[in-house]
């Protein structure tokens, strides 16, 4: 065979593409002989992190993925739940960390579009974008212009799809000064009988390109998002791409246009590294060969290599497998799309991907040896112990308590984020019933009376101090915040940021938040059906807080059954579900008031969890319930303030004789909790007793202050101040990206 | 003294806008149109009379601010 | 009434138009893909939001130039009512139909909330539904809404009662502080001389329904549809 | 023949644009900046060996798409 014969394969050249001398010697192996540039950039990346999952794959077994309305667990694009009506929920999160970091707005817009290609490439349309972000110390000098660019950047390519996106968190703590997250999810709506996969069958099918041309972008993107930073990281500034969410809106018409006729046999989206791993996977899913010229690849620029072309980033691209005649019938509607479409290869039965340009063989190797020997890795994992537990008595009161609330909910984490959402169009598709800063977004199924509740959760600081907790914790804070919309969780998808796995006690935080999820999925009944690793999150040796951040979907079937966060009306009353201990570990108090990280997070008591949570959703599916708000971060208190701030009605409660004191009351964040607002509080409490749920009557909202018996009064325009004021001002004049 | 900064995208970054411009001038019918690229262009005033100061100042204002190095390029042009 | 959708490569808002139009006239809309120059004879043409041609170079510049809106023009002058909203306005700005430019928000970004917005000559066949001087709220989702045109222009379209919506504050006072985006005079949206073109920033087909909180934006689809019958 | 055009807002209007970036570079610390303009800058490469030619359908492009001239001027430059 001829291959470009240009670069020799030196140990060098080997090392720079991130293969271990271990990993080559097996590439030799598989190939027989010395593989050329392209075959090695091609093992590179599909024995990266970020293709393979070598470190996390043992522990993602352990991920519970299956329930009857699970269509489509890990393994595919997104995954797929049956929703009734003959209708499907495709959903996934992925991050897209490294990349917004070094340019957050074209970063975090790729990442955008990287979801969205995913869900869409599944036959299904795009109905919700949601957001997981975490951010450096706010007084760190990268992070306002990284928020700024980042926020831009998800608006800029959602919006532009004209895709809402709808929830989110964003949090701040230093661990993330030289690694920032951003996670973006999409949920997709399809017929649960049109889901389309990436399998390619059918020797002789025609292989087809379609989408924007192929650019020299990204090259080794894939590697890079596998590969610690170190300080020279931003002078190499290496490989960035640019989104294009025109193409993409497009993309999704276009592509949805043809799914609704009998054309597809297989469908993939070229994200991390493009046309090598979509070929393979899809190929290496269907058992067949496949033979492409590049040739006939579009391309942007002059001269690429077949290396440049098979690892290249560029967006907005897919490839099919179409049944044979079909290719004028496609053709005919991308172009209406003004999209490129091309048929570049087809289908063998050799079992080995064939790569021809200019008449020569450029590269020649064997499917699923190459798949089957991708390295995996059972690195050692040393666990974190479970911190001491604080008790109350030993976390000083503060000066006041409604001074320290009103620091609370002005405070980088707690304070609104309406800064943030009022940048992303959340209501084009006039579907969206439940807006950003609820406990959940709810959108509506089109041209139905049931709707998708959506959030994200994770608590950082819960899953560094003890990960099983924290991960379990987060799976639980999902699972209750669908519920406290009166929406019935489904399933989750999960997006794994760690730090370097090579570290025991990194892998040992992974491993352990993968046991936690575990066990809050199985006792919730909440599968994970897809979900994304992301690793070496780590600058100079410094790992972020492990961040497990869960996306989780639930089903509303009668719109007019839900609840929402803000208090309804003067007068009526208050009950708290759930059992308080005041436990002040790891709380927001502990860090704003006290300066102080330390304690172990609240235990998850996961029967106490389910049950409390059935018990609301029932109460809300009756009608009792007239506002429901969890309770986490900052505890009772902060969301007793929300539901009146979010309604400017007061509130006066009184806490419960007994032991805690009263600033553990307060702010500590016990959790399986829910405050309710109703008009019948009594009642409320009555039937919670008969079910054995812990209920307490708090008191009655109306007037304009919040008050707690014991700890005074302060009015909700003030706490409204503080609460809408902190992100406005720290982003201040700053342009952001408007002025590019 | 005044100055203007050109920034434009580095070659080969994906130019979406200069793409568009380049279909929409085809669909209005004009022909024998190659690749359009689009970029920005600033005008200022700098209180600073030493070109090569002010040049140096320049250079500092689109590093930090006016270009993003990353995927774009600048230069910078003094009026006499 | 008949109505017609344009869709243009980029639009987003098209199918929230086309519900809100076949739901309250009870006629479903004909979507009008912007080829397609010889669409039937109706009597509202809707030029919808979104981003057409990705808003790049300038919003709607690139739409305005494409076949389907010298059609438009030309019904326009024959008294077909044009109602365009968000991208749609700025298409009809950049094609002509209606004065000024819908420059970028004076914050630089995009903004998408709720506004009040106070109607103004309230009259057929766009708002004749709503009071003079009526306060409602619709929401904005725009990163170029910052209505400009210079200053005689401006005197023209306010002598000749032009102006059609201005944001405001939930009392209906027309203040800097209820201005979303630095428009002159607070303007939200606007209509030609002879009145059946209307171009608007906020989103009317957004809130017709208590679900989606809030239905001010019903009587606008309501007096088209009684005035056009 | 590659030509340069350059699209600036008329004096008089508005530039919230350069406004912005007249007040960022001021808080990063550049003293001494005036006004700020920001304008676009597009590229392009037209199969037109005549400048006169050239020029006048550059014109065109400008009037009918590149620029908006109530709001806009333009520029055209020609590479010889
Ligand atoms: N943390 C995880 N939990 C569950 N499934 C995961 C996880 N990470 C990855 N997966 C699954 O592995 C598959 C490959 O993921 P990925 O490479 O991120 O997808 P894609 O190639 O579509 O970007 C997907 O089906 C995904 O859902
Ligand atoms: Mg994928």
């Amino acid at each position: 065979m001829s291959a470009p014969k240009s670069t020799p394969i030196t140990p060098e050249v080997v090392k720079a593409h991130g293969l271990t001398e271990d990993e080559y010697r097996r590439v030799l192996e598989i190939m027989g002989r010395e593989p050329n540039i392209t075959e090695l950039g091609i093992f590179s990346v599909m024995w990266s992190e970020h293709c393979s999952y070598k470190s996390s794959r043992k522990w993602l077994r352990r991920l519970p993925t299956t329930a009857p309305w699970v269509i489509c667990g890990p393994g595919e694009n997104a995954g797929v739940i049956d929703i009734g009506d003959g209708l499907a929920a495709v959903f996934k999160m992925e991050s897209h960390n490294h990349p917004s970091f070094i340019e957050p707005y074209q970063g975090a817009a790729t990442g955008v579009g990287g979801i969205l290609r995913d869900v869409f490439t599944m036959g299904a349309r795009p109905i919700a974008n949601l957001d997981a972000l975490r951010f450096g110390a706010p007084d760190h000098p990268r992070t306002r212009p990284l928020v700024s660019g980042v926020v831009a950047g998800i608006g800029g390519y959602g919006n532009c799809v004209g895709v809402p996106t709808v929830a989110g968190s964003c949090d701040f703590d230093a661990s993330y000064n030289g690694n920032i997250l951003v996670n973006a999810m999409t949920v997709g709506l399809a017929r649960a009988d049109r889901i389309f996969y990436a399998k390619a069958s059918g020797v002789g099918n025609p292989v087809v390109y379609v989408g924007s041309k192929t650019g020299r972008d990204g090259i080794h993107g894939a590697t890079m998002a596998s590969a610690e930073f170190d300080d020279t990281a931003e002078a190499k500034r290496p490989t960035v791409q640019v989104g294009d969410p025109f193409t993409e809106k497009l993309l999704i018409e276009a592509c949805l246009e043809l799914m609704a006729e009998d054309a597809i046999i297989a469908i993939q989206d070229m994200g991390a590294a493009g046309l090598t791993s979509s070929s393979f996977e899809m190929a290496g899913k269907g058992g067949v060969g496949v033979e492409i010229d590049l040739d006939m690849v579009p391309v942007r620029e002059t001269g690429m290599t077949p290396y440049e072309i098979m690892l290249s980033e560029s967006q907005e691209r897919m490839l099919m497998v179409l049944k044979p005649g079909r290719e004028d019938a496609a053709r005919a509607i991308f172009e209406k799309w003004e999209l490129d479409f091309a048929v570049i290869g087809k289908l063998t039965d050799t079992g080995r991907m064939v790569l021809k340009m200019g008449g020569e063989i450029a590269a020649d190797l064997p499917i699923d040896p190459l798949s089957e020997a991708a390295p995996v890795y059972d690195r050692p994992t040393s666990s974190t112990p479970l911190p001491t537990t604080l008790a109350a008595a030993d976390v000083p009161a503060p000066a006041g308590i409604m001074g320290a609330l009103e620091t609370l909910v002005g405070s980088p984490d707690l304070c609104s984020k309406r800064w943030i959402w009022e940048q992303y169009d959340h209501m084009v598709m006039a579907d969206t019933v439940e807006r950003p800063g609820g406990d959940a977004a709810i959108v509506r199924i089109h041209d139905t009376n049931r709707g998708l509740a959506m959030t994200t959760d994770c608590n950082p600081r819960y899953c560094g101090a003890h990960p099983r907790t924290g991960g379990a914790q987060a799976v639980a804070e999902c699972w209750r915040n669908l519920t406290a919309v009166g929406a019935r969780p489904l399933a989750i998808t999960d997006n794994m940021n760690f730090g370097n796995p090579e570290r025991p006690e990194i892998m040992g935080q992974f491993a352990d938040c993968i046991e936690g999820i575990r066990e809050a999925c199985l006792a919730l009944d909440f599968p994970v059906v897809s979900g994304n690793v992301s690793l070496y999150n780590e600058t100079s040796g410094k790992g972020i807080l492990p961040t497990p951040a869960i996306g989780g979907v639930g089903l509303i079937d009668d719109l007019a059954r839900r609840a929402s966060v803000p208090f309804k009306a003067a007068g009526e009353d208050i009950v708290l579900i759930g059992t308080t201990a005041g436990h002040l570990g790891c709380s927001a108090f502990l860090r704003e008031i006290h300066g102080r990280r330390d304690g172990a997070p609240p235990p998850v008591d996961l029967a106490a969890e389910r049950a409390n949570g059935d018990f609301v959703r029932a109460e809300i599916a009756a009608g009792k319930v007239t506002a429901c708000h969890d309770v986490s971060d900052g505890g009772l208190l902060v969301a007793l303030a929300e539901m009146a701030m979010a309604s400017g009605i007061g509130a006066e409660v009184t806490a419960p004789e007994g032991p805690i004191p009263l600033h553990a009351f307060a702010f500590g964040e016990d959790q399986g909790r829910y405050v309710l607002a109703a008009r019948d509080g009594r009642a409320l409490v009555e039937r919670a007793g008969k079910a054995g749920i812990p209920a307490v009557f708090l008191g009655k909202c109306g007037g304009t202050e919040l008050t707690l018996a014991g700890a005074g009064a302060i009015s909700v325009a003030r706490l409204r101040a503080a609460h809408e004021g902190w992100l406005p001002a720290y982003m201040g004049d700053d342009m952001g990206h408007g002025a590019a | 003294m005044r100055a203007r900064v050109h920034v434009t995208l580095k070659q080969g970054v994906l130019d979406p806008q200069g793409k568009a411009i380049g279909n929409a001038l085809k669909s209005l019918g004009f022909s024998g149109i190659g690749e359009v690229r689009q970029g920005k262009f600033i005008e200022l005033e700098v209180a600073e009379s030493d070109p090569a100061r002010a040049r140096q100042k320049l250079g500092e204002m689109c590093e930090k601010l006016l270009a993003n190095t990353v995927i774009e390029d600048y230069r910078i042009d003094l009026d006499h | 009434m008949k109505s017609a959708v344009i869709v243009f490569p980029g639009s987003n808002c098209d199918r929230d138009m086309q519900v809100a139009l076949a739901r309250i006239t009870g006629v479903a809309p004909v979507m009008v893909w912007h080829r397609d120059v010889d669409f039937p004879k109706v009597d509202l043409i809707a030029v919808p939001g979104g981003f057409s041609y990705g808003d790049y170079l300038r919003s709607g510049a690139m739409a305005a130039n494409s076949p389907v809106m010298a059609e438009v023009k030309k019904r326009a002058a024959a008294g077909v009512a044009v109602l365009g909203v968000c991208n749609g306005f700025q298409i009809l700005t950049e094609a002509g139909l209606l004065p000024g430019v819908l420059m970028r928000n004076a914050s630089l970004r995009f903004i998408c909330r709720d506004v009040y917005l106070r109607v103004e000559n309230a009259r057929a066949p766009f708002s004749a539904r709503y009071k003079d001087g009526q306060t409602i709220r619709i929401p904005i989702a725009h990163a170029d809404g910052n209505f400009f045109t210079d200053g005689e222009t401006l005197r023209r379209i306010e002598g000749e009662g032009q102006v059609a919506f201005r944001y405001c504050d939930a009392d209906g006072a027309v203040t800097a502080a209820a201005n979303p985006n630095g428009s002159l005079n607070n303007i939200a949206g606007i209509r030609n001389r002879a009145g059946n073109v209307l171009g608007m920033m906020p989103h009317p087909e957004r809130l017709i329904e208590p679900l989606l909180t809030g239905s001010d934006g019903r009587p606008m689809f309501e007096g088209l549809a009684e005035a056009l019958a």
